[in-house]
C-alpha cells in the first residue's frame, strides 16, 4: 500500500462519507416530510444547509476549549472513516480492528461534551449528561453485537469479516437475532426519535447545540452526516456482507439507514431511565441468546 | 550448690526481722529489703555460672529422696529466680514507709523463689499457698479500701482453686504413693488413665486461678484496677508465669499425653478469645491491659500445648517478652490514665512515652523487626507442623486476635496523635521510677531484636536440658534406687 | 460398687460429700461470712481426702507399733501433709476474715453482690469510665456539658 | 433617502471571490433557520405553514429552536413593551446575516393597539427589519409569501440591496439604542456587546457611536471575555 | 556486591539522610535529587527488564532456622520503576509551594516526606524479596508504611480511615501468614518453588483454602471487590501529592504479589484444577476482578468530592488488571501488566491536577467549583489527558492496555466479562467528565475570577506525566519490551509486540497508525474549521442563550449538582451499601461477643466458673480418653 495510494485513501475515503452521508440526511428527511404527507426539502438542501452555516458572517464562541470540541467532533470522524474499510479502499483497518473503530466514536461524542461544556450553558450541560447516559444505554448493545460478530468471524479486522461474509453466507442469515440486537442498538446510536432525549429541542434548546452557530453548527451537522454513514457502513459491513464494489454496498447502507428512520418518526421522545432500561433489557437479551447460538 | 537454700530463708527471715528492724531505724528497714534482694541476685548469678549446663539436685535436710523434700537448681529455674530478684527489686514501693508492707514483700520473693526451686509437688502446693497469702496480703494493704473487697473476692476464687489444687495432690498420692516429681517421672503409666489425667486437671486448673486462665481469671480485672501500676506490673509480668511454672513442672515431667495439651491448648484459645474480646470494648488503659495480658497468658498456654522441648522453648520465650511488654505498660500506665479521649493530643505534649508505647505495642502485635514477630513466627510455624484441625483453629485464633489487638491499640494510638481539645488531662509528667524502668525495657526489647538468633539459640538449650526427663530423674533419685527400679 | 460399703468407702464417701457441701455453699450464699465459713468447709473436706489416702484397712496408726515390724501400718506422710495443709487453711482464713471485717466497715452491707457493684463502679471512677454494662440505671446523657459529671 | 454609509469592511474584489460570495448568497437564499418565537396572535398562522399543506421545507425553511442557530426572527403580533426587551435580546443573539420578519400589522404600525400605552408602535425603530407581513393575522399563503419575497430579497441582494437590512443594526447602532433607552430608560443594557462585534467586524459607521452609546457605557460594565492566560 | 546490593544500600542510606534533615529547608532540594538517584541506581540494573537475569543480592539472614535472601526479577524492575517514578514525580510535587503552603497550614511537612522515603524503601525491599517470609517482611513493612502515611493529615476522618486501613491490611498480612505457614508445614521450606510443590500435594479443599487465603491477603492490598470499603475514603484522605503516590502505585503492590505467587507458582492449571468444573478458581477471579470493575466506577460517579471520585476509580482501575491477567493468555497478560503502568501514570497526574486545584481554590467539592479553564488552562490539559487515559480513549496510553484486555476477553470467548468491562469504561467514561466539567468547564464562579495558575514546581512533574500517558499511548513499544520479560520471567506466553503496538494473527493495534489517522483526521477538522468558517467573537460567559432572560451574578447559570439523573433514577436504588452493611454486621457480632465475655467477668461469684471449668475438663478427659477409671 504505498504512500500515493495512502494519501488519496486518506482524502477520498472522508469525501465519499460526507457526499453519501448528506444523501443519507436528505433521505432521513424525505423519509419524515413522506410520513407527513409533506413534499420535503429540496435535492440538494443539506449542502446548502452547510454552506449556510459556514458562509455565515459572525460567529460566537466561548473559548478556545469550544472551538477545539468542534475540531475534536468533526476530526474524530475523519479518522473513524478512514478505519472503515470501503470496497476499493482499505484506510489503516488492518492496523485497528472493530474495537477501536467502536473506540473512535466515542471521541467525537468526547469533544464535542468538552466544546459543549466550555459553553458554560446548563441546557447544553444537561444535553451532554442525557447524551453520555445514553452513550452508555446504546453502547452495551452495540458493543454485545460487534463481540459477537468478531467471535464469529474469528477476526476482528473488518476486512476478514467481509472476506468471511463473501465466501459463507451473509452475517444476517447466520445471525438473525444478533442483527435484529444490532439494528436496535443502530437506532440508539444514530440518536433518532425515540432515543432523542438529549436534543429536545422544546425542553433543553436542542441540548448540546444550544450555543452553536455559524461554522460551529455546521460542524455538527458535517458530523451528523458522518455519523449516518459509519452506521450504515459498519452495519452492512457486520451483516450484509459488505460490497465488493459501490453499487451493492451503497444500497445496503441506505437500507440499513433508512429502517430506523420510518421507525423513528413514528415514536415519542423516552425519558433518560427508559432509554438505558428498554436498551439494556431487549437487544442485550436478543444478543444473549443468539450469542449462546454461536458459542 | 547448697547455699541456694539461703535464696528462700534470707527473704523469710528478713521478712519477720523487718518490723522489729523498723522500731529501731526506718531507714535501715526500708533498705533490708534490697539487700536481701541483691544477696539472692549474687547467689543465682554464682549457682548459674557453677551450674553451666548440667543440673544440680539439693536434698533439703539431708534426707534422700523420695522422703525428703529436693530443690532441683538447672538454668531453667535459676532464670526465672533471677527474674523474680530483679522485678522485685524494679517494683520495690520505696515510698510506701509501713515495715509490714517490706516483709510481705519480702514473703512474697520467698515463695516464688521456693516455687521456682522446688521438685516437690506438696512443697510447690505450700509455696504456691505461701505465695498467695503474700498477695492477698499487699493487695489489702492498700490505701483505697476498694483493694481490700477485692482482695477479699480474689480470696475467695483463689483458695477454692487451691483446695482444686490440693484434691488433685491427693489424687496423685492415693495413685503413686509419693509426691516427689522426680519419682512420679518414672512411673508414668498408671498415671496416665483418667484417674491421673483428672488430677493434672485439678492442678492446671487450680493453678490456673494465679495463672489467669480463662474460666478463673474474673478477678484480674477488679484486683489490677485498685492497685498501684507497679504492683500490677509484678503481678502480670512475673506472678502469673510462676504459677504456670508449677503447671510446666507437672506438664514436662509426667503428663506429655495429647489429651492434657488438649485441655491447655482448648483453655488458652478460649482466653486469647476472651481476653482480646473484652479488651476490645475497655474504654481505659488499666482495664485494657490487664484483659490484654489475659489474652497473651491464653497464648503462652497455647505454647505449651505443643509439648516438649519446643513447647517449652516457645513458652520461655512469650513468658520473657511478655514480662518486658507488659511490665513495661503496666509501668507507663500512669502517664495514660483515664479515659481513652481525654488522652488527646498527647503525643504531642510528650512524644517520647508515645514514642516508648508504640513500640511495645507493635512489638506485641508482632511488626517484623521487633523480637514479637519472630516468637509468634515461630509459635505458629510450630503449631502448623502438629497438623490437626485443633491446632489449625488455634493458629486462627491467635491471628484473629492480633487483628483485635491491631484494631483496639491503634484507635488509641489514633486518639493519642490527635489535636489536644478542652477535656484532655494535661500529662503528669513528675519524674517517676517506674517509666525510667518502663524506657529500660523498651531499650532492651531493642537491643534484642538485634540479638534475636543468640537469645534464641540460649533459650534452646535450656528448654532441650530441661524438657527431657531423664536428666531430672538421674540427677534427683539416687543411682542405686534406680538401679533396683529400671 | 461392692467396695463401697467398705470402710474406707464409707470415708471417703463423708469426706467428699463434706467438700461437695462447702462447694454449693460458696455457690449458694451470698453473705460474705456465710461464704468463708462454706470455704472452711470445702478445705476440711479436701484435707480429709488427703488424709483418707494413705488408709490402708486394718492397718494400725505406726506410733503403736511397740517394735513388731510385722504389723501392717498407715502411712504417715499424708498426716504431716494434712498438718501443714490444715495449718495453711487456718492462715488464708483467718486473713479472709480481717478482710471481711473492713469491707464490712467500708461497704456497710455483707451481701457479696452489693460489694461486688459498689466495687466495679468505685474502679470505674477512678478510672474516668462508665462502669461497664451496669444494669441499674442507664449510663446518665451528658447533656449539658459537666452538668452531670 | 438615507445617505449611504461608508463602513469599514472592505469589498472583496477578485472574482473568484465574486464567485464564491454569490454561491453562498444562493445558498442562504435557499436555506434559512427560522426562530419561531411567538409574541403576539399571528404565531397560530405559522404552524400550517409547516404542515403538509403549505411546507415550509420545501423552501428550505427549518424552525430553530435558538437564536444562535436562527437567520430569520419572526415576530407574529403586538409587541408589548417587556416583550420588546427580549425580543431586542433574541435579535441581538442572533448571528448574521439575520432577517426580521414582522407579521400581522401590529408590527407595522401599532395596528389595533395603535394607541395602547403598553405597545411598541414602529417594530423597524427599535431593530432593522427585512420584510412585512400585514394583516391582522395575515393567512398562511401571505406568510409564505413574505417568506419567498425575503428569499428573492437575499438572492439579488447584491442589486437591489434589499437582503441585508442586518447591517443597519451596526451602521445606525446610535439611533436603535436611543430609541430602546427612551422605552426602557437610560440605564438599559443587554449582555451582548454590539459595538465590540461592529468593531470586530469592521461594521461600523459614524453612526454607530452617539449620545446613547455613551450613556450604555457609562451604566454598562464592559462583559469582556475571560481569556485563557497561563501566568 | 552485586547492583541490587548497591540498590539497596541507597535506598536505605536516603532514608537516613531525608529522616535525619526532614526539618530542615534543604530538604526540599535534598528529597527530588534522592529519588533521582535511586532511581539512576535502578535504570542500571535494566538489563534485567531487557531479558536479561535476575540478580541476587550476597545479604541473606538466617534466623531461628528460617533463611531469607533477596532477588529482583523482571517482574520487581517493573514494578519498581513505576514507583520510583511516581515517588520522583511526588517528590518534586511536594517540595515546591505546596509543601510550603501545607507547612503553614499546620501540617507536619518533614513526617511527610519521612513517610515517603519509607514508602518507597518498603516497596523496594518488598519487590526485592526473594523466598516467602522477605515476601511477608516486606509485605508488612509497606502496609505499616502506607498507614504512617495515610495517618498524617490532620483532620479526624483521616485518623479513622487510617485505623481501618491498618485492620484490613493486618488482616490480609495475618491471611498470608497461614498460607505461609501451610507451606511451610509440608516440607519445612520457605522457597518460592516450594508453593507448586506443595500446591500440588495438597488434598483438593487444601488446595482452595491456600488459594482463597493468598488471594484474600492480595485482595485486601488491591482493594478487589470484597475488601474494597478502606481504600477509596483512605487515599482521599491522604495530604496532598501522598495520595497522588498511594493512589497510583501502593494498592499496586497485591497486583506485584498476585502475579508473584499465585500466577508464577499456582499458574492457570492450578487455578483452574481448583474447584468444580464449572466454577473454578479461574472463573471466580474472574468475575470477582469484572464486579470490581463496575460496582466501584458507579460509586465513583456519584461522589461529588473530586478526590474520593478518583480513589473510587483506582480501586476499579484495580479490577481490569487482575481481568487481564487472570486469562494467563500472552495479550490478556500483558494488558493486565501494562494498565499497572498507565493506570500510575493518569492516576497520579490526575490526583495532582485535584491537589493544584485544592491549592488555588481551597476546596476540590466538585458543587463549589467551575469554569476555571481560562484560569488554570495547563491544569486543565494535564486533566484532559489523563481523563483520556483513565477513559482509556486512543491517544493515550490507558487505551492500549484496555484493548489488550477486551483483546484477550474476545479470544477466549467470555462475552459476560466483555460486558462488564464495557460497562467500566463507560462508567468511567462518564465520572471522567463529570469530573472535568464540574471543576473546569461551565460558569466560572465571582470567588474564583482572580484564580492564578499553579506555580512552577508543581506543574513540572504534572505535565512530566502526562507526557508520559501520551508517550506510551503513541508508542507501546517503548514499554512492551518491559512487560515481555516480566512474562518469560513469570512464565505467561510472551507478547509479540513491535514499536507501535501489538502483533496478532486475529488483528493487531498499531498505535502509531491509529493516533496517526486521528491527528490527520483533528488537522483536517481545524483546516475545516478555520479556513472554511468566518471569524468568530468570544463572548461572555453572560451572553448565553437563558429563553430570553437577562444574565447576572446574582443567579448562579450552572448544572453540576447530581449530574447524572437519568441514570440515578434507575439504579439509584441498588446502592443500598451492601458492603458496608456487610462489615457492620461483622463488627456488630464481634461486640455481641464481647458483651458475652465481659459479663461473664463480671460473674458474681468466680468459683460457679471454677466449678463449670472444672467439670467441663473432666468430661473432656472422660470423653477425650474414652476409658473408665
Amino acid at each position: 500500500m504505498n504512500a500515493l495510494h495512502l494519501m488519496a485513501e486518506l482524502i477520498f475515503m472522508p469525501l465519499i462519507a460526507f457526499i453519501v452521508g448528506m444523501m443519507m440526511v436528505l433521505m432521513m428527511r424525505k423519509i419524515s416530510a413522506r410520513l407527513q404527507r409533506r413534499i420535503g426539502p429540496p435535492f440538494f438542501q443539506p449542502l446548502y444547509d452547510i454552506v449556510k452555516l459556514y458562509g455565515k458572517d459572525t460567529q460566537i464562541s466561548h473559548g478556545l476549549i469550544h472551538d477545539i470540541g468542534i475540531i475534536m467532533a468533526v476530526g474524530g470522524y475523519i479518522g473513524a472513516e478512514i478505519l472503515l474499510p470501503v470496497p476499493g479502499m482499505e484506510g489503516i483497518a488492518a492496523k485497528g480492528g472493530v474495537i477501536t473503530l467502536s473506540y473512535f466514536l466515542m471521541i467525537p461524542s468526547l469533544g464535542m461534551a468538552l466544546g459543549v461544556g466550555q459553553c458554560a450553558n446548563p441546557n447544553g450541560s444537561i444535553g451532554i449528561s442525557r447524551a453520555l447516559t445514553a452513550m452508555l444505554a446504546y453502547d452495551i448493545p452495540f458493543i454485545l453485537v460487534v463481540f459477537g460478530a468478531a467471535w464469529h468471524y474469528q477476526s476482528t479486522s473488518l476486512i476478514g469479516m467481509i472476506e468471511y461474509q463473501q465466501v459463507h453466507q451473509w452475517g444476517i442469515v447466520e445471525m438473525p437475532l444478533l442483527a435484529i440486537a444490532g439494528l436496535f442498538a443502530l437506532q440508539g446510536m444514530l440518536g433518532k426519535q425515540p432515543f432523542e432525549i438529549y436534543i429536545a429541542p422544546a425542553e433543553i434548546a436542542t441540548g448540546p447545540m444550544v450555543e452553536m452557530s455559524g461554522k460551529y453548527m455546521g460542524g455538527l451537522f458535517v458530523m451528523q452526516t458522518f455519523q449516518l454513514y459509519t452506521a450504515g457502513v459498519l452495519y452492512a459491513s457486520l451483516f450484509l456482507g459488505g460490497g465488493t464494489s459501490f453499487l451493492t454496498l451503497l444500497p445496503k447502507a441506505f437500507l440499513v439507514v433508512a429502517l430506523p428512520m420510518s421507525i423513528a418518526f413514528m415514536f415519542p421522545r423516552y425519558k433518560t431511565e427508559d432509554v438505558i432500561r428498554i436498551l439494556w433489557k431487549w437487544p442485550v437479551m436478543l444478543g444473549l441468546i443468539s450469542l449462546a447460538f454461536i458459542l | 550448690m547448697n547455699s541456694l537454700v539461703l535464696l528462700m530463708v534470707l527473704p523469710l527471715f528478713a521478712a519477720f526481722i523487718i518490723p522489729v528492724v523498723a522500731k529501731f531505724s526506718s531507714k535501715l528497714a526500708l533498705f533490708t529489703g534490697p539487700v536481701v534482694l541483691c544477696i539472692n541476685l549474687l547467689l543465682i548469678m554464682s549457682a548459674w555460672v557453677k551450674v553451666g549446663s548440667g543440673a544440680h539436685a539439693i536434698f533439703l535436710g539431708g534426707f534422700l529422696p523420695p522422703v525428703g523434700i529436693v530443690f532441683y537448681i538447672d538454668h531453667f529455674s535459676l532464670l526465672f529466680s533471677g527474674l523474680i530478684a530483679s522485678m522485685v527489686l524494679i517494683v520495690w514501693p520505696w515510698d510506701a514507709k509501713e515495715s509490714r508492707l517490706y516483709s510481705l514483700y519480702m514473703l512474697l520473693s520467698a515463695a516464688s523463689f521456693g516455687l521456682a526451686l522446688s521438685a516437690d509437688l506438696f512443697n510447690l502446693y505450700v509455696f504456691y499457698e505461701l505465695l498467695a497469702v503474700a498477695t492477698y496480703g499487699i493487695i489489702a494493704k492498700q490505701k483505697n479500701s476498694s483493694a481490700t473487697a477485692a482482695s477479699l473476692r480474689y480470696l475467695f476464687i483463689s483458695s477454692a482453686g487451691s483446695v482444686m489444687l490440693l484434691l488433685g495432690i491427693a489424687i496423685i498420692y492415693t495413685l503413686t504413693g509419693t509426691l516427689n516429681i522426680a519419682h512420679l517421672a518414672t512411673m508414668t503409666e498408671n498415671l496416665h488413665g483418667f484417674a491421673g489425667l483428672s488430677a493434672f486437671a485439678l492442678i492446671a486448673i487450680g493453678a490456673g486461678v494465679k495463672a489467669e486462665m480463662f474460666p478463673v481469671n474474673s478477678w484480674v480485672a477488679e484486683v489490677y484496677g485498685t492497685i498501684p501500676r507497679q504492683l500490677s506490673a509484678l503481678l502480670a509480668g512475673l506472678i502469673s508465669k510462676l504459677a504456670v511454672v508449677l503447671i510446666i513442672k507437672m506438664l514436662l515431667m509426667v503428663f506429655q499425653v495429647q489429651a492434657a495439651f488438649d485441655l491447655l491448648l482448648v483453655v488458652g484459645m478460649l482466653g486469647v478469645i476472651s481476653g482480646e474480646m473484652v479488651a476490645w470494648r475497655a474504654k481505659d488503659m488499666i482495664r485494657m491491659l490487664s484483659f490484654s495480658s489475659i489474652a497473651h497468658l491464653g497464648v503462652l498456654f497455647i505454647a505449651l500445648s505443643i509439648g516438649g522441648s519446643k513447647g517449652l522453648w516457645l513458652a520461655i520465650a512469650i513468658m520473657l517478652h511478655h514480662l518486658l511488654v507488659k511490665g513495661g505498660l503496666f509501668l507507663m500506665a500512669d502517664r495514660f490514665s483515664g479515659h481513652f479521649d481525654k488522652l488527646k493530643g498527647l503525643a504531642h505534649h510528650s512524644p517520647m512515652s508515645a514514642a516508648v508505647f508504640l513500640v511495645f505495642i507493635l512489638s506485641l502485635l508482632g511488626v517484623p523487626p521487633l523480637p514479637g514477630f519472630w516468637i509468634k513466627m515461630a509459635l505458629v510455624m510450630n503449631l502448623a507442623e502438629l497438623g490437626g484441625g485443633l491446632y489449625y483453629l488455634a493458629i486462627g485464633v491467635i491471628l484473629l486476635a492480633t487483628i483485635i489487638e491491631t484494631a483496639y491499640m491503634f484507635n488509641l494510638v489514633q486518639t493519642m496523635y490527635l489535636k489536644a481539645d478542652a477535656d484532655s488531662t494535661p500529662l503528669n509528667k513528675r519524674y517517676s521510677a517506674s517509666y525510667t524502668f518502663a524506657k529500660l525495657f523498651a531499650l532492651l526489647l531493642l537491643v534484642s531484636m538485634v540479638f534475636v538468633s543468640p537469645i534464641s539459640k540460649r533459650l534452646k538449650d535450656i528448654a532441650n536440658h530441661s524438657a527431657n526427663p531423664q536428666i531430672y530423674i538421674h540427677t534427683v533419685l539416687p543411682a542405686r534406687y534406680l538401679g533396683e527400679k529400671s | 460398687m461392692n467396695h463401697f460399703f467398705t470402710v474406707e468407702g464409707i470415708l471417703y464417701f463423708g469426706a467428699i460429700s463434706l467438700s461437695i457441701i462447702g462447694l454449693f455453699g460458696l455457690l449458694v450464699s451470698k453473705n460474705l461470712f456465710r461464704l468463708l465459713l462454706s470455704l472452711v468447709l470445702f478445705e476440711a473436706g479436701a484435707n480429709l481426702v488427703l488424709v483418707l489416702s494413705g488408709f490402708i484397712r486394718n492397718g494400725i496408726a505406726p506410733i503403736f507399733l511397740d517394735g513388731n515390724s510385722g504389723a501392717v501400718m498407715n502411712d504417715p506422710v499424708p498426716q504431716a501433709l494434712v498438718l501443714t495443709a490444715i495449718v495453711i487453711g487456718v492462715g488464708v482464713q483467718a486473713l479472709a476474715l480481717s478482710l471481711i471485717f473492713r469491707v464490712k466497715k467500708h461497704y456497710g452491707s455483707m451481701d457479696m453482690r452489693t460489694i461486688r457493684s459498689k466495687l466495679e463502679r468505685e474502679i470505674a471512677e477512678n478510672a474516668g469510665v462508665t462502669p461497664p454494662g451496669s444494669n441499674e440505671a442507664p449510663a446518665p446523657v451528658k447533656l449539658i456539658e459537666g452538668e452531670n459529671s | 433617502m438615507k445617505k449611504e454609509l461608508k463602513i469599514k469592511q472592505k469589498e472583496r474584489t477578485n472574482p473568484l471571490a465574486h464567485v464564491f460570495d454569490d454561491f453562498i448568497r444562493f445558498c442562504q437564499s435557499k436555506s434559512l433557520f427560522m426562530l419561531h418565537y411567538c409574541t403576539g396572535c399571528g404565531a397560530i398562522e405559522l404552524p400550517p405553514a409547516m404542515t403538509s399543506r403549505f411546507d415550509m421545507e420545501r423552501l428550505g425553511i427549518q424552525p430553530m429552536v435558538t437564536p444562535r442557530q436562527a437567520d430569520i426572527l419572526l415576530i407574529t403580533g403586538y409587541v408589548s413593551i417587556k416583550t420588546l426587551k427580549r425580543v431586542i435580546l433574541t435579535y441581538e443573539q442572533m448571528q448574521s446575516p439575520k432577517y426580521v420578519i414582522g407579521i400581522c400589522s401590529c408590527t407595522v404600525n401599532g395596528g389595533m393597539y395603535w394607541q395602547s400605552y403598553a405597545t411598541a408602535k414602529k417594530l423597524n425603530e427599535y431593530m432593522p427589519v427585512d420584510v412585512y407581513i400585514a394583516g391582522c393575522m395575515p393567512r398562511p399563503e401571505a406568510v409564505m409569501a413574505g417568506l419567498q419575497r425575503l428569499k428573492d430579497n437575499i438572492r439579488n441582494d447584491k442589486k437591489e440591496h434589499k437582503g441585508s437590512a442586518w447591517k443597519d443594526y451596526f451602521k445606525r447602532y446610535d439611533y436603535y439604542l436611543g430609541n430602546q433607552q427612551a422605552l426602557f430608560g437610560e440605564d438599559w443594557q443587554t449582555p451582548t456587546d454590539i459595538i465590540a462585534e461592529a468593531k470586530l467586524y469592521g461594521l461600523e459607521t459614524e453612526e454607530t457611536y452617539g449620545k446613547h452609546t455613551k450613556l450604555l457605557e457609562k451604566h454598562q460594565t464592559p462583559l469582556l471575555p475571560q481569556e485563557m492566560r497561563i501566568k | 556486591m552485586t547492583l541490587l546490593d548497591h540498590l539497596f544500600i541507597v535506598v536505605f542510606s536516603c532514608l537516613i539522610a531525608i529522616s535525619v534533615v526532614r526539618n530542615l529547608p534543604i530538604v526540599d532540594k535534598l528529597a527530588p535529587v534522592l529519588y533521582g538517584l535511586i532511581l539512576i541506581m535502578l535504570v542500571r540494573m535494566a538489563s534485567v527488564a531487557y531479558g536479561g537475569d535476575a540478580y541476587l543480592s550476597s545479604f541473606s539472614l538466617d534466623l531461628l532456622g528460617f533463611k531469607m535472601h533477596w532477588q529482583f526479577t523482571a517482574l520487581s524492575w517493573y514494578f519498581a520503576i513505576i514507583t520510583l517514578v511516581a515517588a520522583l514525580a511526588s517528590a518534586v510535587f511536594m517540595s515546591g509551594d505546596w509543601g510550603r503552603q501545607y507547612r503553614e497550614g499546620g501540617g507536619n511537612y518533614g513526617m511527610l516526606q519521612l513517610a515517603l522515603i519509607v514508602n518507597v524503601f518498603s516497596m523496594i525491599l518488598l519487590l526485592g524479596s526473594g523466598d516467602l517470609l522477605s515476601l511477608f517482611i516486606g509485605w508488612e513493612f509497606v502496609s505499616w508504611a502506607s498507614f504512617l502515611m495515610m495517618v498524617l493529615s490532620p483532620s479526624k476522618l483521616a485518623k479513622k480511615s487510617a485505623v481501618k486501613y491498618i485492620v484490613y491490611a493486618m488482616t490480609g498480612a495475618m491471611a498470608l501468614m497461614v498460607a505461609i505457614v501451610m507451606i511451610y508445614a509440608v516440607n519445612d521450606s520457605l522457597e518460592f518453588e516450594q508453593i507448586s510443590i506443595v500446591f500440588a500435594q495438597m488434598s483438593g479443599s487444601s488446595q482452595v483454602a491456600l488459594v482463597l487465603l493468598l488471594f484474600v491477603a492480595f485482595a485486601i492490598k488491591m482493594g478487589l471487590l470484597p475488601f474494597h470499603l478502606w481504600q477509596a475514603v483512605a487515599y482521599a484522605e491522604t495530604p496532598g501529592p501522598g495520595a497522588a503516590f498511594l493512589g497510583a502505585i501502593s494498592s499496586r503492590m497485591g497486583m506485584f504479589t498476585i502475579v508473584l505467587v499465585i500466577v508464577q507458582f499456582i499458574g492457570l492449571g492450578g487455578l483452574k484444577s481448583v474447584g468444580t468444573s464449572f466454577a473454578n478458581m479461574q472463573t471466580l477471579l474472574a468475575w470477582v476482578a469484572a464486579l470490581t470493575t463496575i460496582i466501584p466506577t458507579y460509586i465513583a460517579l456519584q461522589q461529588h468530592d473530586a478526590k474520593r471520585l478518583l480513589a473510587w476509580h483506582g480501586v476499579g482501575q484495580g479490577g481490569y488488571m487482575l481481568l487481564g491477567i487472570i486469562m494467563f493468555d500472552s495479550i490478556g497478560s500483558a494488558g493486565g501488566l501494562m494498565h499497572v503502568l498507565n493506570h500510575a501514570s493518569y492516576q497520579a497526574a490526575l490526583f495532582m491536577t485535584v491537589v493544584a486545584v485544592m491549592y488555588r481554590t481551597g476546596t476540590s467539592d466538585l458543587n463549589k467549583l467551575g469554569g476555571l479553564v481560562t484560569q488554570m488552562p495547563l491544569t486543565f490539559l494535564v486533566m484532559l489527558i489523563g481523563i483520556i487515559g483513565l477513559a482509556g480513549l486512543p491517544p493515550m496510553n490507558g487505551f492500549v492496555s484496555k484493548w489488550l484486555v477486551y483483546r484477550s476477553l474476545l479470544v477466549n470467548g467470555q462475552p459476560l466479562l466483555f460486558v462488564a468491562a464495557v460497562l467500566g469504561t463507560l462508567g468511567t467514561i462518564l465520572s471522567v467528565y463529570k469530573l472535568i466539567h464540574n471543576t473546569f468547564l461551565g460558569q466560572l464562579r465571582l470567588e474564583h475570577q482572580n484564580v492564578r495558575e499553579v506555580p512552577w514546581s508543581m506543574l513540572v512533574p504534572m505535565l512530566g506525566l502526562s507526557v508520559i500517558v501520551f508517550i506510551t499511548g503513541f508508542m507501546p513499544g517503548l514499554i512492551l519490551p518491559w512487560i515481555a520479560s516480566v512474562q518469560e520471567s513469570v512464565g505467561l506466553p510472551v507478547i509479540a509486540h513491535h514499536l507501535g503496538g501489538i502483533e496478532y494473527a486475529k488483528g493487531g493495534l498499531d498505535m502509531i497508525w491509529v493516533s496517526g489517522i486521528l491527528f490527520y483526521g483533528f488537522g483536517v477538522g481545524a483546516l475545516i474549521f478555520y479556513f472554511l468558517g468566518g471569524k468568530s467573537k468570544r463572548v461572555h460567559q453572560y451572553d448565553n442563550y437563558a429563553g430570553g432572560h437577562f444574565l447576572t451574578s446574582d443567579v448562579r447559570y450552572h448544572y453540576s449538582n447530581n449530574f447524572y439523573p437519568g441514570l440515578m433514577h434507575l439504579i439509584g436504588t441498588w446502592y443500598r451499601g451492601s458492603f458496608q452493611w456487610l462489615e457492620n454486621s461483622i463488627v456488630s457480632v464481634m461486640s455481641f461477643f464481647s458483651v458475652f465475655f465481659e459479663n461473664i467477668y463480671r460473674a458474681k461469684q468466680p468459683v460457679m466458673l471454677l466449678l463449670i471449668g472444672v467439670v467441663l475438663a473432666l468430661l473432656a478427659l472422660y470423653r477425650n480418653l474414652g476409658v473408665g477409671a
